[in-house]
């Protein structure tokens, strides 16, 4: 145990100025090694979100996962860079703390179906339709994989699970349309076994400025096998060629077409990102405060309070 | 009727402007240098959509709002009876009516005070000005006229008043007032010998308790507020809505305090000095985010503007009773700290300390106030704005060497925190117990440490930031820790407010009366003297430890119904202290206290 | 080794099968009429995948899992070696590989046990059955013969286990259970005297905690349970999603713990009863919640299956470190009941108590379990369920006179309840302080009443069901409250437990391991006892008061770092007890107990 | 004080056989006078739901009516029936409670746009989905009401409020529209000023077996009026005598229509109801219990722990 009485800086930092070499998908590897059962869909996810780091050449350094609970949400640690592993539900309002804190950083949200659409329901809309520039990844296995096998908001219809003995009443949730109607710019849909589409599906919605959501289908291969992977690997198409991303309508009727499960880039619209509002007004300045801070008008405050 | 501590009550209804005649004649009272303590807590009997303001004036500094009336301000007949029987003996009545045709004996033969001012004030606003609605301005043109105030300072003030309703309607206002005076200096016949002292100075400034929380949080750097709407904490948030922005901040409000304090953490996280302010419902959702915060080591700053409680309860009283929650609400066992400033000032100065507690310590630190301070005003010197140093909220970046441990383990238990960005600070914090560099671990060795480690960090916190307020007669002492004697304080030395009879312990809010009844108390020749810890959590055993000791018999006083403090402090000391309690949503009057005091003196 | 109470291990890697193993071996023991105490916590050392299984056997009761093995079963080499340090001496391994060709001095020179029996599991289930995964049901086999346990209840058991998989399934376990027997029958040469003996009964059941829950709740009349699937709590939702359609009721997941709670509070007030269950991030969202259940005075029963804390913390270890916030968690004051059952047998109990008190006295009961009672296992006899009443629960329509007031002010604090659909029953219920017939109310005389008659309900409620549980020597007694002196005990006499050198006070999951520390104690000479209070608020004092007071020493076990209903019984008594804290997830030992008794009992 | 030691029936029931008389809307009045603003627009919802009671002859001790926090929630105390004045944003899943635990129930919920699309943003598309039979009123003035006039969900972008010192930055949410993302079967609108439409289509939503949301623009003349009622009160149009309210793809457009605010049924459908499937399998008998309780089976549970 050292004898450290006070939090102390590490030294200063030293300005580099030797060309990097482009990184490849193992430097964003973490700390700790993935403990998924072996088959799980998450592992693909990560080898293609890896790999689109590299390609963007993301500096870990400024890059922030976070997560919230469950099989999926465990992935921050997985990877070099800041990561916030937090509560069941919370990923999506303390990624936006996290960007209007530091707007500098480049923000990934990463999490489970049940996470996002159950128990996290309540800020997924508000997140959309702020349009904060975040990507949003929801690793969908429609089940929840960390606990076991309970029913999911995704889980189909008449399926059973461990809380649903009789099947499941509800019909299942859809969350790139539901993307589409909180007013998301962008939205998309990838699956974890085709990991080179889903890389560049990845690299598109971190690309994109503004809130996007990227649902990503992908198996619990230990309690989600009867949720209809099987038939998803056969079924799953890209959007036909002709489809016209900017066009909301029929992104719509894409994402909740009842026959196929269309995967790709449903929509993506440029619309004034929340940030970037907030800082024409004077705001979320963030870290860049270093670049000299507006002082408080103390004048005025006074004057205001007399 | 002492000229220099008195008590004005302003009634009327809803719509009659009784709220803007409290602001404005708080802002000229102050602006002539005299202090004040007001508060618009609806009196009790009042139901539906009566206002009411209460002002005490004095040449030095007021604590409370006092106890009985001696100007009343009645807009109406009704407003009278509401407050006639909160008067004093010799009180003055202004009451709006006709002079001459007014059957004084049927309308005011049960009021037992002194001289009766009855002034046409409606009639003056229409006739005079064509808006009967400008009648709180007549009235405020002539209380200011009977008290003895200068004129430019409410001119003044009702021209910014009302600067973005055009020219018209500031001409308006103006004439209102003037006839007002006019009308007072013409027409009545000053029957009492109340005026107000001319004092020298450059004005004082009027702030509310949550005006002080936000400026005191602006003033310690704090750059990001997250919040959701709730009475009667949401003037925080909006006085922060406009002034976040103007020094590079962000007032985010969110969709529930749940997203609210989930954004504050994400914020802090990534480097800026964030909180949230709430009242109890509030905070009873952010539960579960507060030990994140502790778990994680994230810093934090929680403002709860009490009300009474339980569940929605009573949104606009004041109460004391969510002090268990602040100490031991949330799974699990982690460390925090709690503070309860004791007055409108307090707020200001409290919030720097918590903000630095949060990022020192790197833990969740909850700041108590209530209702009855969040929404009393107060008179505050300009210097407090003008000359408190502003925290200094630049981060700059921090190269951080090769396995770099975010909870590493140290003999403080405070470990370097990397900020995203810094080059090699990468780390993933969670709020599953972890190893050192922040994976996930159940290793029962390593739990053991960590669980050490975070306790540890509050361990001398105590000393550095356990400050007490002791009073005693008219003296106060402000007594940092066990180690030092105190500062600015009038009390000769420490150990004469830490011996005596009678010891109130107190916390929050209730020290402005109870400092009053302990200054009473010695008038009446009692030994009495009260202390409030400014930090609740850790337990400032060094100071209060010696209170309790050298005196005879302890009163704890709170406004809750189970006496929360007390059970507290009764554990520490294998102690029963007297109680003096009230849950009734109001808050405490200096008679309420002494009462008490004599009670036990009695006894001593 | 004592073959009346010996403790079994069985050690695994997480694909082959030694959940299922375990379950078998239990079963098959029980129907056996042997008693056991089984768990599945993973011991510490290992991590990832493996599994692990204890179960301790007893002709009579057991009430904890045990300290040493007795049996090791290792279905591998590592297997064996994460467990060869938990062995007592003389311990019995049984082992996956080849008796033949095995190098037993490198395999087994670190070996401190006795005899070590290797066995070709692997290879008979791949080349008997054609399938190596069968090898756990080959050990099954294996083992009971070794015990002597006959194979009609295994074969039962197999064949239900299967059914569902379709007769070919069935047919090939059955064939690896019998080749597993005739293995052992043929080859083994039995080299110890272990061998289970022959008990009359019917056979008694096996129940986890979570189970014990579940069905103590259908029994006490609940037809409603709202929840969120929570790590250890989610196994109370699972059968109760299998078993409530059966009865009428209903199984509700909701999209989080708010609400589950607030479909809980929704169904109570319409007349049903209703309940919840989680772990600690779902009580902390449940805060506000519980306080509106207080404040409308609505009945509501919460299991909180406690884990390591704080935040996600340790999901799968245990710990009692919820008791805080049960007791004081959300914000204002409410009155609420706090029950922790001290075992298996008692969480079926308690819960039908819980269900009374939340309905008589109109209040939420919080039943405090963790993560080692929920997910422990133990033998309970038949009758608990062919022989316990089933609460009655239907509930007649009511008319109500005008001028219902559903808040009625009452000597005893409770007042009629009008359920929907009564006829003249209408009310609306309300957070708010409410006047007596519903209506929202701020009004401070009133408030005061509404106050002390909310929290009045709680008065008597410790005499009517404050019991505790009393062990000294190999006697238990079960003491309903002071004026009564207990049931079925094995005690003589009141006193007995209740007057000697060290009192023990727990609450909750440690019973079962202090009740045999105890026992051990008085083996060595020391006179110890122990009470465990089943309700922990509102607080037992009239029982408490006379065991501290009879006792030189007064030693607090709990499983948490801060000793928290240490601090609540200090601040009751003015007492310093002695702690004994664990918190580093896993269960007590009755080791670990025992030393600090013969630690403590030095000093007396 | 009485001395009442424990819980009494007032006397068992007596079997009422005459006939009622029609009941008119005043019988449903409830023990409290309405405490809103004079003008505020709730007063108009008030009298067209007494209105559609007294025309449903609703019976007032099997009418259960659940609301959160707000001026608008305190609804309930006005009607004479059960209610419910729970926590803010809490409303919908204690009606699922209510209706679960007593299907026989008329319940209703009566909400403010704060508390149904902010703090209750995640409860609404479950309870949408799920399609309880229960009508959840959603009395929008745009604005934070009872907290006296800070930004809400449907503020309208650029209004200046007391949170939104330099205009709201977001675009509002429609809840109409979000309904019918959701999956409820029943979706309308109407307005506060129309007190007989508005009575009619609160009887069509309570009618109407599965979950209804019926969205009530409703003035708050103190804080909202700058939140465009002016405007609303002119451009406010009936649907199109055309629009096929099966048609769920013409429903949201109206919904969503730029120019024009809709009012009347937008959709409906039929769908099974979330309870009835429940009872299907056995289960939410509630208060018919009465009619005898199906016995627990010990001998299977014995069997099942043996
Ligand atoms: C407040 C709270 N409630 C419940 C849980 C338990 N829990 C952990 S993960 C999870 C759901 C996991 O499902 P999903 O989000 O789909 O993630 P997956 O594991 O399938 O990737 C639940 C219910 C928790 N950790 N916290
Ligand atoms: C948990 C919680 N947070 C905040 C509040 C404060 N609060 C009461 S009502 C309300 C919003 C009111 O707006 P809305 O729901 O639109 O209803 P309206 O008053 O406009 O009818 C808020 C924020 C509360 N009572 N409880
Ligand atoms: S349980 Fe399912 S989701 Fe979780 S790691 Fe295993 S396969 Fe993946
Ligand atoms: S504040 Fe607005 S919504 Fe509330 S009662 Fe007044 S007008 Fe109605
Ligand atoms: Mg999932
Ligand atoms: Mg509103």
């Amino acid at each position: 145990m050292s004898n450290t009485p006070e939090p102390q800086e590490e030294g200063t930092m030293t300005t580099q100025t030797e060309p990097k070499p482009k990184p490849s998908a193992k430097d964003y590897k973490g700390r700790l090694k993935p403990i998924w059962c072996p088959g799980c869909g998450d592992y693909g996810v990560l080898s293609a979100l890896l790999a689109a780091f590299a390609d963007l050449e993301i500096d870990p350094d400024n890059l922030a996962i976070v997560s919230g609970i469950g099989c999926s949400s465990r992935l921050p640690g997985f990877v070099k860079s800041y990561g916030f592993h937090g509560l069941h539900g919370r990923a999506l309002p303390v990624a936006l703390g996290v960007k209007l804190g530091s707007p500098h950083l480049t923000v990934l949200i990463v999490g489970g179906d049940g996470d996002g659409l159950s128990i996290g329901a309540g800020h997924f809309p508000h997140l959309a339709r702020r349009n904060v520039d975040v990507t949003y990844m929801m690793l969908d296995n429609r089940i929840y994989g960390l606990t076991k096998g309970q029913t999911s908001p995704t889980t189909p219809h008449g399926i059973w699970t461990k809380t649903s003995p009789a099947g499941v009443v509800e019909f299942p949730m859809n969350p790139a349309a539901l993307a589409l109607c909180y007013g998301a710019t962008f939205v998309a849909r990838g699956y974890s076994s085709q990991v080179k589409p889903l890389k560049s599906l990845i690299m598109a919605a971190i690309q994109h400025r503004g809130f996007s959501l990227l649902q990503v289908l992908s198996p619990c291969v230990t309690f989600g096998r009867k949720c209809g992977f099987d038939a998803i690997a056969n079924s799953i198409k890209e959007c036909p060629a002709e489809h016209d991303c900017r066009d909301a309508s029929s992104a719509y009727q894409l994402a909740t077409d009842p026959q196929n499960i269309y995967s790709g880039i449903l929509y993506q619209e440029e619309r004034p990102e929340f940030i970037s509002t907030l800082q024409a007004m004077g705001g979320a300045r963030g870290r860049e405060l270093d670049d000299g801070a507006p002082e408080i008008d103390v004048d005025r405050l006074v004057d205001q309070f007399s | 009727m002492n000229r220099n501590d008195f008590v004005m009550g302003i009634s009327g209804d809803a719509g009659e402007g009784v709220l803007l005649y409290g602001d404005l004649m708080t802002r000229i009272a102050a602006r002539a240098n005299l202090h004040i303590s007001s508060t618009q807590t609806f009196p009790a009997e009042v139901r539906g959509g009566q206002s009411y303001v209460q002002i005490r004036f004095g040449v030095d500094s007021v604590f409370n709002p006092g106890d009985k009336l001696d100007v009343l301000i009645a807009f109406s007949n009704l407003a009278y009876h509401w407050c006639k029987g909160m008067i004093s003996s010799g009180a003055i009545l202004i009451i709006d009516g006709e002079p001459e045709t007014v059957d004084r004996a049927a309308r005011f033969g049960d009021w037992k005070g002194g001289p009766i001012y009855v002034v046409p004030m409606t009639r003056i606003a229409g006739e005079e000005i064509g808006e009967k609605r400008a009648k709180n301005i007549v009235a405020l043109g002539v209380t200011c006229a009977l008290l003895g105030f200068p004129a430019d300072h409410a001119e003044d003030l009702i021209r910014r008043q009302f600067k973005q309703k055009g020219e018209k309607v500031i001409a308006s206002n103006l004439a209102a007032y003037t006839a007002g005076r006019t009308y007072a200096e013409q027409h009545i016949e000053k029957r009492d010998t109340l005026t107000i002292p001319e004092i020298d100075g450059d004005g004082h400034m009027v702030m509310s308790g949550n005006d002080a929380i936000a400026l005191g949080a602006l003033y310690a750097g704090c750059r990001f507020y997250g919040g959701y709407p709730i009475t009667p904490a949401t003037e925080i948030m909006q006085l922060l809505a406009d002034e976040l922005p103007l020094v590079g901040g962000t007032m985010y409000q969110a969709e529930d305090e749940i997203a609210s304090l989930a954004a504050v953490l994400g914020a802090s996280f990534s480097g800026v000095r964030a909180m949230t302010a709430t009242s109890g419902p509030g905070l009873s959702l952010m539960s579960e985010l507060l030990g994140l915060s502790a778990m994680a080591e994230i810093p934090v700053v929680v403002v709860d503007v009490q009300r009474g409680g339980p569940s929605t309860g009573l949104p606009t009283k004041t109460e004391q009773s969510d002090l268990n929650m602040a100490v031991y609400g949330g799974h699990g066992e982690f460390p925090r700290v709690v503070m309860a400033p004791i007055s409108i000032r307090d707020c200001f100065n409290v919030m720097r300390r918590a903000f630095e507690i949060a990022e020192f310590y790197q833990v969740p630190v909850i700041v108590l106030s209530e209702q009855g301070l969040g929404h009393r005003r107060a008179t505050l010197p300009r210097r407090m704005l003008e000359q408190t140093p502003k925290a200094d909220v630049v981060r700059p970046l921090k190269q951080w060497r090769d396995g770099y441990a975010r909870y590493a383990f140290t003999e403080s238990g405070i470990s370097p925190r990397s900020i995203p960005g810094d080059p090699g600070g990468a780390h993933v914090i969670t709020g599953l117990e972890h190893w050192d560099f922040g994976g996930p671990s159940h290793e029962p060795e390593n739990r053991v440490e960590m669980v050490r480690k975070r306790f540890r960090k509050l361990r001398n916190l105590d000393r550095k930031y356990g400050g007490v307020f002791a009073f005693k007669g008219a003296g106060i002492l402000q007594r940092h820790h066990a180690t030092t004697d105190g500062e600015a304080g009038r009390l000769s030395s420490v150990e004469e407010a830490f011996r005596g009879d009678i010891g109130i312990i107190g916390w929050g809010a209730t020290a402005g009366v109870v400092r009053e009844a302990v200054a009473r108390a010695e008038r009446r020749g009692i030994s009495a003297a009260a202390i409030f810890p400014r930090m609740i959590l850790p337990h400032n055993d060094m100071t209060i430890r010696p209170f309790i000791e050298g005196h005879k018999s302890i009163l704890v006083v709170e406004e809750n119904f189970t006496g929360q403090y007390a059970k507290f402090l009764a554990h520490h000391y294998s102690i029963r202290p007297a109680k003096l309690n009230k849950y009734d949503g109001l808050p405490f009057t200096p008679d309420q206290v002494l009462s008490k005091i004599e009670e036990l003196a009695d006894h001593v």
